[in-house]
């Protein structure tokens, strides 16, 4: 729940790719377990964040508005967990806002981790289920990228599918 | 303290219990007409049933007694038959006593809603873990929002739309009325009526998860000119900076992500997901009635959050003592 | 069919005694070593093993409200957190509902019931078995998870929206879940084997009016198990579903219902109170008898008693949700139904005054306990007249107060009685005494420190300190009470502590028990203690309630049974007339395969909706091995 | 204490039959927990229902056809369970086999209707709570059904080994035809339910 400012000005520092996509989180996050993919509390905290922050507005449940969906297996900038953090926090050209100044590191973290789950091909353990809300697609948990779109366009990004 | 504690409740009688309490959110310490008329009938159902309590006591005690000499055992006809004769009349007063209780509760729930006509409507909404008011006035411009402490004008009944946002926490101000819950996908309501002008603290009485203790609220009586004076400060825009650190403490809180969850009214800051501060160095208390508001607090507050009340929703945003120093200026000058 | 008709020289007709006892002793002996212990179908064992069980689980219980009483015992108090505290709390009541309270009811019972019956196991042992398994592994599932931090936290009653899909992160509130569907398995099978075991197995002459208290008590019980227990498998069950599979039920935006998982849950809720405390209110209609030495008073009344509250259990669920905002006028009803549960309660509590007010009493511990029963469970049950009030309880609803009420009903008036059961029946399980100074020494401990912790809770409740919070702040006026209140638990502490080392010392070292010590009139004694595996050397036939009364010196019993295979008699349900010479099974270890399967279905389905269908083939395949006949002797007609 | 005989039970029948019989009670308790379940769900249904602004939710009525058809097979197959009931009476083996080979066959049929049962509800488990409580119905049923089935497939076994002939079996067998009237006589209300109230 709360993360010592050391801890969190390390996990700021990944290590990005020239062309900003792909690259390696610092070695904290592997020390740590790799926390905002596998703990069930990172990720339905990232989940209320996707709400809070307005996500939906731009990629409604995940299949894209008038951004880019999550669930279609077309991971622009890789699904690797450094290139979504970096993409909410420093943003993407054609409209996807910078959030390092709204969000804590901890919090990108946590919406990343949470977003990298929304495309999810393999439903995880820890994955969140459905909200108490109008039922717009199967929840995280069980994997919608694949009860949705499996018959996507997977083939033309093989190199960046969803599984990590 | 104790010892006198123990004196007042081991006779279980709810007279001199009352006489032991004296706090601001009691069940026994009340100043609502609910809860004015809540508390005789605890008196009176306690007194009662203690009175039963020491009525079985006493017939346990002479049984004790009695076996005490040897007598013969087998039972005989006529022993049986008054033995019978008395467990009768026992159960018998016990479906009286029960029975009242019973008429007594009906009578007592009927007169659980106040009388009269709703001067006021306040919208309750229950978050994890806080509490978020609009005012509702007769026209769009009177509404307004705050967080955490109700103001209610003395001797007027307010009505209270509840609503939980996310799950299941209960409004209870024991001074002013018995609790009410706030379910999600359900409206309940409940009126409310001071008696006295005071402060009357409540909390949530449903668990509601990981802060559920540190969900509390104030309810603030005071005579209705007091009251307008207040409701007509709230519904202003917040005090601009008037001097150099609050100006940087505003900066500060506009370009750090304290601007995405937390609305301003008259600055940029709208975000809606933590409570209103327009007027936050003006209420009382901060996060849900964990400390008085000071300076001193509001930057104790904001520098760590999570150690202070952990697992509430607040992250701890990296500041600097310079931007933590303004900032809680900034914040203590919004009366 | 597939042999001869038995000869007469395998029945037990005329035979010498030591042929007879060995002969017994070996059809229904248990083999020792790891096997046997496993393979075991004697209820007494199996008995004894739930009884233990249950005890550890009512220490590791303990341990938990010991921390929680630090915790509280200062304001803001910084030993727990309220992560770790709300996991406590959770554990320690659905540790002390699930996994104490109930288990060892029914574990008492299905030690004594074949015995106060008079028959020699009980029906359906192999299913007994089963329950067992299920049931250690359903604690030891919950435990597990605490220990690893994923204990639930979400409340005994885990209310959704907060378990549910959305606010229960995890896994915490499916381990919850899941492990109710363990015990309310393990619950279910038992009720059924007592049901069956009192209407069919009785000894003859057994009639209706002649079944001690106790029986019928656990006969309502085990009826209210089967009738309660559904509502809580289907919530159960919906919760999963929801957070597993994303069905509805509790999602007001899809057409669900927050307060309908509110009343699935109380409506199996609050049977579930007189499930715990009608056993024990049954074992004190028992046991005042040989204390009081003489019968107790109003058969007719305490079974008509045990029996109205059964039925009335079933209307009383909605006087948990007074304050969730249902219709008032529905409130009312509720208001009087619980109101008149009282009644059923006066009538017991004045039969057993009027039996203490004309017996000559014998001052042992398992006495004390009786009235320090009736002294406690008498505040709970008047604290619980307040509740049912629905004016009364918008202010104490989800206080201490409410704490406070039910502890004195399920402490008071449960443990108290449970305690007594223990201290009396204790040379019927173990074939020792417990030390009766030590007894003495630990009920008034118990007696004090019960009182001193939980009476101030009612006060503290009334100031306005709701439950399950895991600190408070310390300008609230509630530290003294709260400091006082921790420091007598040490004291009630101490007394159960005392109570565990008598327990484990006598039944080492204790003095050895004659049949009946206490001097007692039901079955349960006319056999030695403990009783041999056969329970009893010839089935004994009763011509009245209190057998062993009537006539001191003889035992009226009835001959003709087999000794080559395990047989017992079948009576009719009213009058207890010999129908038939039945079977009892033999020793299986199948039914641990088919609790190990069925562990293994259930942890899965957290995980996986898979699991129902694949799980199930293992469990299919164990149940088959478990009922395939092995050409016994059991299995002749 | 010294025992005195009062009675001789040698002359005792080795096991009983119909209410002699514990089995037969463990049965009836056992269905007595489930037709509670039953209940409950079924009261879930009504509460659902009657908090709804519209029932069904967002779906139209499920088809008649493959529910009828259903009700239709179950209800036919009382005629052979009342016959194999009435053959183990007699102690009739030979027909008693025969009536386990048909009831196993007749309990299969149900089930490959129920595959059209389900997508004829319109309406997915997670649509919302309408569809959760028809799926969850159907669901418990078919459990039932299967389980009643999978008792019947192995009871039809063990008839035609060396245990067949034991008059035990034939307790067994009629057991198992009491649990089937269960799963027809529950299954009437929940079809009732799913098909019926919904088209109010």
């Amino acid at each position: 729940m709360r993360l010592d400012p050391p801890i969190a000005d390390a996990l700021d520092k990944i290590a990005l790719m020239p062309n900003r996509i792909g690259g390696a989180p610092p070695n904290v996050y592997f020390v740590l377990g790799r926390p905002y993919e596998v703990n069930a509390y990172n990720l339905s905290q990232g989940k209320r964040l996707y709400a809070w922050f307005g996500c939906k507005s731009c990629h409604g449940d995940g299949r894209g508005g008038s951004g880019p969906g999550f669930l279609d297996g077309w991971w622009s900038y890789g699904p690797e967990m450094v290139s979504i953090f970096a993409s909410i926090r420093d943003g993407r050209p054609h409209g996807m806002p910078a959030f390092g100044d709204k969000m804590t590191t901890d919090q990108i973290w946590q919406l990343a981790g949470y977003v990298q789950t929304i495309g999810s091909y393999e439903g995880k353990t820890a994955a969140p289920s459905r909200n108490d809300e109008k039922q717009t697609r199967p929840a995280e948990n069980r994997a919608p990228a694949k009860l949705l779109f499996d018959e996507g366009p997977t083939p033309v990004h093989r190199d960046q599918g969803p599984t990590p | 303290m104790i010892h006198l504690r123990r004196a007042c409740s081991s006779a279980l009688l709810a007279a001199p219990l009352a006489g032991c309490s004296g706090n601001w959110q009691s069940a026994l310490d009340v100043y609502g007409t609910s809860a004015i008329s809540l508390k005789h009938l605890i008196i009176l159902i306690v007194a009662v049933c203690s009175l039963v309590w020491m009525l079985v006591m006493v017939a346990l005690i002479a049984a004790l007694w009695r076996s005490r000499d040897a007598r013969p055992v087998s039972p005989e006809p006529g022993r049986e038959r008054r033995l019978t004769i008395a467990v009768t009349g026992a159960v018998v007063a016990t479906v009286l006593i029960i029975s009242t209780f019973t008429i007594m509760s009906f009578v007592a729930t009927r007169a659980l809603s106040v009388a009269g006509q709703d001067e006021l409507t306040i919208r309750v909404r229950g978050l994890q873990w806080w509490w978020g008011l609009e005012y509702i006035g007769p026209d769009p411009t009177s509404r307004f929002e705050t967080a955490n402490e109700i103001h209610i004008p003395v001797g007027r009944n307010v009505r209270l739309k509840l609503e939980g946002l996310d799950v299941i926490h209960s409004f209870w101000v024991p001074s002013l009325a018995g609790k009410q819950d706030l379910v999600p996908g359900r409206s309940n309501e409940l009126t409310i009526r001071a008696e006295h002008a005071g402060i009357y603290r409540g909390q949530c009485a449903e668990f509601c998860g990981m802060q559920h203790a540190h969900m509390a609220l104030l309810v603030i009586a005071e005579p209705q000119a007091d009251y307008d004076t207040w409701a007509a400060t709230q519904r202003q825009a917040a005090a601009r900076p008037t001097d150099e650190e609050t100006a940087t403490g505003l900066q500060t809180f506009l370009a750090k992500p304290c601007a995405a969850c937390h609305t301003i009214r008259g600055t940029a800051a709208a975000g809606t997901t933590g409570p209103d501060l327009t007027h936050v160095g003006g209420r009382r208390t901060i996060a849900a009635g964990l400390f008085e508001t000071t300076r001193g607090s509001l930057a104790a507050w904001t520098a760590d959050p999570q150690t202070i009340k952990p697992g509430n929703n607040m992250p701890m945003v990296p500041l600097t003592p310079d931007e933590l120093r303004a900032m809680s200026a900034y914040l203590a000058s919004l009366k | 069919m597939n042999r001869p008709v038995a000869a007469p020289d395998t029945r037990d007709i005329e035979i010498e005694r030591k042929r007879l006892t060995d002969a017994l002793a070996e059809t229904w002996k248990t083999p020792s070593g790891i096997w046997g212990a496993l393979a075991t179908v004697d209820h007494k064992i199996i008995g004894r093993r739930y009884i233990v069980t249950a005890f550890v689980f009512l220490g590791l219980g303990g341990v938990l409200a010991a921390l929680m009483r630090i915790q509280l015992a200062q304001p803001e108090a910084r030993l727990l957190g309220p992560d770790r505290y709300n996991q406590i709390f959770t554990m320690h009541g659905a540790n002390m509902m699930f996994l104490f309270a109930v288990p060892v009811m029914e574990a008492v019972a299905v030690y004594l019931v074949p015995l106060m019956v008079g028959t020699r196991n009980i029906a359906f042992p192999r299913l007994n078995a089963f329950s067992y398994w299920i049931y250690l592994a359903g604690g030891t599932l919950l435990w597990t998870a605490f220990a690893l931090d994923m204990g639930p936290d979400v409340g005994w009653f885990a209310y959704v929206p907060l378990s549910g899909p959305q606010y229960g992160a995890g896994k915490r509130a499916d381990i919850w879940a899941q492990m109710i569907t363990f015990t309310e398995i393990s619950a279910l099978a038992v009720a059924v084997e007592l049901v069956v075991t009192i209407f069919k197995q009785r000894t003859p002459g057994m009639t209706l009016d002649r079944i001690p208290v106790f029986v019928w008590a656990m006969l309502v019980t085990s009826f209210l198990v089967i009738m309660a227990m559904p509502a809580i498998v289907l919530a159960s069950t919906s919760l999963i579903l929801d957070r597993l599979v994303g069905t509805h039920f509790f999602n007001p935006a899809e057409g669900g219902d927050v307060l309908l998982w509110q009343h699935l849950f109380w409506f199996f809720g609050h049977p579930e109170v007189y499930i715990i405390f009608l056993p024990a209110a049954g074992m004190v209609s028992t046991m005042i008898e040989p204390f009081a030495r003489r019968p107790a008073f109003g058969y007719l009344g305490l079974v008509m008693a045990l029996i109205a509250t059964g039925i009335l259990a079933f209307g009383l669920w909605v006087h948990h949700m007074f304050v969730a905002g249902l219709p008032r006028l529905g409130d009312s009803f509720f208001t009087a139904s619980s109101m008149a549960i009282a009644i059923p309660a006066g009538i017991q509590v004045f039969c057993w005054l009027a039996t203490l007010w004309d017996g000559r009493l014998v001052f042992k511990t398992p006495l004390l306990f009786i009235i320090g029963f009736i002294v406690t469970f008498v505040i709970g049950g008047l604290t619980g007249v307040m509740v049912a009030s629905v004016p009364f309880d918008t202010q104490v609803h989800d206080t201490y107060f409410v704490v406070a009420h039910f502890h004195y009903v399920l402490i008071g008036g449960a443990v108290f009685p449970l305690l007594a059961a223990i201290h009396y029946w204790f040379p019927k399980l173990t074939g020792r005494m417990l030390n009766e100074a030590l007894g003495q020494w630990s009920f008034w401990l118990i007696f004090v420190g019960f009182n001193a912790t939980f009476f101030p809770m009612h006060i503290l409740g009334l100031e306005g300190m709701p439950r399950r919070v895991y600190t408070y702040q310390p300008d609230l006026p509630w530290h003294g009470l709260n400091l006082f209140i921790s420091l007598s638990a040490v004291i009630l502490i101490a007394g159960f502590l005392l109570f565990f080392i008598n327990a484990f010392r006598s039944a080492r070292v204790g003095e050895v028990a004659r049949d009946n010590p206490w001097d007692a009139p039901t079955l349960e004694w006319a056999t030695t203690s403990p009783p041999p595996s056969y329970n009893f050397p010839m089935i004994p036939v009763v011509g009245s309630l209190h057998p062993l009364w009537d006539d001191r010196d003889s035992l009226a019993v009835a001959n003709g049974l087999r000794t080559d295979r395990r047989e017992l008699v079948v009576t009719t349900l009213a009058a207890a007339e010999p129908q038939a010479r039945e079977a009892s099974p033999r020793n299986s270890i199948w039914p641990l395969w088919a609790a190990i399967a069925t562990t293994i279905m259930l942890i899965w389905s957290m995980f996986s909706p898979w699991a129902v269908v694949w799980g199930s083939v293992p469990v299919a395949v164990a149940l088959m091995g478990w009922f395939w006949p092995k050409g016994t002797p059991e299995d002749e007609s | 204490m010294r025992e005195k005989i009062v009675l001789d039970l040698g002359k005792l029948p080795l096991y009983g039959m119909g209410t002699a019989s514990v089995t037969w009670w463990g049965t009836l308790a056992f269905m007595l927990i489930e037709g509670t379940g039953f209940a409950l769900a079924i009261a879930v249904y009504l509460y659902l229902m009657n908090l709804a602004t519209a029932w069904p939710i967002n779906a139209p009525p499920p088809d008649l056809l493959p529910g009828t058809l259903v009700t239709l097979v179950l209800l036919a197959s009382l005629v052979p369970n009342v016959l194999v009931s009435r053959w183990a009476e007699q102690q009739n083996l030979r027909m008693v086999r025969l009536g386990m080979v048909i009831m196993s066959m007749v309990g299969i049929a149900p089930l490959i209707v129920r595959i059209f049962e389900f997508p004829a509800l319109k309406v997915s488990w997670d649509s919302n709570a309408y569809g959760s409580v028809v799926w969850t119905l159907l669901g418990l049923h078919t459990t039932h059904i299967i389980t009643d089935l999978v008792d019947t497939l192995v009871l039809a076994a063990l008839m035609f080994t060396r245990h067949g002939g034991n008059p035990r079996r034939f307790g067994d067998v009629q057991d198992n035809v009491m649990y089937w009237n269960f799963v027809v006589a529950t299954w009437l209300p929940i079809y009732g339910c799913i098909y019926w109230l919904a088209r109010l």
